[in-house]
């Protein structure tokens, strides 16, 4: 194994470690906006471990989904975000 | 490969884990976001299978549209409830 | 080149990782998105940098995903916190250095 | 952010700065300079800015002149370099282990005038050393900062968060 193989395993091990820690947060809670925030967080991780896989499967298609997912969630977490701003604490 | 197993774990953890929260939450908007995320990682999943044309279409449908359309219809049917102290939310999963 | 590439992998995995930290170990909301958005930006910048540099012909589409995380990133955790504050929810304080600064 | 009421019809250069905005997008996603492909991204880019056409006011903002790609370029250096500053500090309070972190809510006054620049201070403000804007109304930016320092008020905000920005910002946007 050289030494960039073992540094994009420990790059990979990181990425896994803050996956599961923001899991943790979603969890826990204690409300809804905690939880918009961890998913939130959790899809940016996604989109830099998607791009850190990509030269591993060996082609750039792979980078459109991390475009297309970094996007498209902040479409998402803003529709969310507006209806906690509409709604108000009830 | 070990790293990529790793990895493959935290997923699963998270697919479960999302599931279970989109089941059990009592609040409609959480349950929505764990809807979410669980597209999240079912969409990392199809990129580590090599199929990056499912996981456009999951990352699509799932983070941007379903996250939408969920909201907009708990809104529309009077069903969001905002919950910012510490409740029995909590208790739940 | 490579080499340089995965060391920036690593240092980006990092960034990852203390954003969701700080996302576990902050006090309140307001503070658990400004730990989670600044350090997962930079760490998410810092990956696509080291992606880069490992396949030189891929740059410009890593150059978009960039440009539009840099843009998408901030105000999508603007909005949650305008939202939040709009709900009417008040960020934490220090319990002995209250009363200040607070509209 | 603000929902900015401009309906008034576009100028001509702001719909053609959108244009250029929409061809360059196109040219990063696809990386290549065939004709084809060029004419595709041109056709495209069209439809998107005519879709699109009162959106475009947002690009109203810029103030075009010769020095603008030097004032860009120099934006982006001292937001890198803030970027950058902010993490390290960020990493230092999460890993430390008393949590040394004094939160509250501040607001702060801005001279710029377009929705674009307001923009991109709000963005930049968020992105660097422990600020994170909360609401932008009209010249008044809430901010929460996780250190405050004792006895703030607006100018002295003003003056620690949003000066340095302003500056390079007034270099190219309005």
């Amino acid at each position: 194994m050289t030494l960039a193989e073992l540094l994009q395993l420990v790059a990979l091990t990181l990425f896994a470690a803050a996956i599961l820690l923001g899991l943790l947060r979603l969890v826990r809670g204690p409300a809804t906006p905690d939880r918009l925030v961890a998913a939130d967080t959790l899809t940016v991780i996604a989109t830099a471990l998607l791009a850190a896989l990509a030269p591993r499967l060996g082609s750039a298609l792979y980078l459109d989904v991390a475009l297309v997912y970094g996007v498209l969630a902040f479409v998402g977490v803003v529709a969310l975000a507006r209806i906690i701003e509409t709604g108000g604490v009830r | 490969m070990t790293a990529l197993d790793l990895v493959i774990l935290a997923l699963v953890a998270l697919l479960i884990t999302g599931a279970l929260a989109a089941m059990l939450l009592r609040n409609l908007l959480g349950a929505a976001v764990a809807t979410a995320l669980v597209s999240l990682g079912v969409s990392v999943f199809f990129v580590i299978l090599r199929a990056p044309d499912v996981a456009l279409t999951e990352a699509a449908v799932g983070a941007g549209l379903s996250g939408l359309l969920l909201a907009l219809a708990a809104r529309r049917l009077g069903l969001w409830r905002i919950e910012v102290q510490q409740s029995e939310e909590e208790r739940q999963c | 080149m490579n080499l340089l590439g995965s060391l920036l992998l690593v240092v980006g995995a990092l960034f990852c990782f203390l954003g969701a930290l700080g996302l576990w170990r902050m006090p309140d909301v307001y503070n658990r998105i400004q730990a989670g958005t600044k350090a997962v930006t930079l760490g998410t910048l810092t990956t696509l940098l080291g992606v880069a540099l490992i396949q030189p012909g891929w740059w410009p589409k890593l150059l978009a995903i960039g440009g539009l995380l840099l843009i998408t990133n901030p105000i999508g955790s603007s909005v949650i916190a305008r939202a939040l504050l709009r709900a009417g929810v008040d960020p934490w304080h220090r319990p002995e250095a209250d009363k200040r600064g607070t509209p | 952010m603000t929902p900015h009421s401009h309906s008034a019809a576009p100028t001509t250069a702001t719909t053609l700065t959108a244009l250029l905005v929409a061809l360059l997008l196109w040219l990063l996603l696809t990386g290549s300079l065939d004709g084809q492909e060029l004419f595709i991204g041109l056709l495209v880019a069209v439809v998107t800015v005519l879709l699109a056409r009162r959106r475009s006011a947002l690009f109203d903002g810029i103030i075009w002149s010769s020095q603008l790609p030097g004032a860009v370029l120099l934006y982006l250096g001292y937001f890198l370099r803030a970027l950058v500053h902010a993490n390290l500090d960020m990493a230092r309070r999460i890993l430390s282990p008393a949590l040394p972190i004094r939160p509250a809510l501040v607001q702060v006054r801005t001279e710029l005038t377009s929705p674009l620049g307001r923009l991109l201070l709000a963005n930049s403000i968020t992105l660097t050393p422990g600020t994170l804007t909360v609401e932008v109304e009209d010249a008044l930016l809430t901010i929460h900062w996780i250190d405050v320092p004792p006895d703030t008020d607006i100018d002295a905000a003003t003056r620690a968060i949003c000066a340095d920005f302003e500056r390079y910002l007034r270099g190219f946007v309005r």
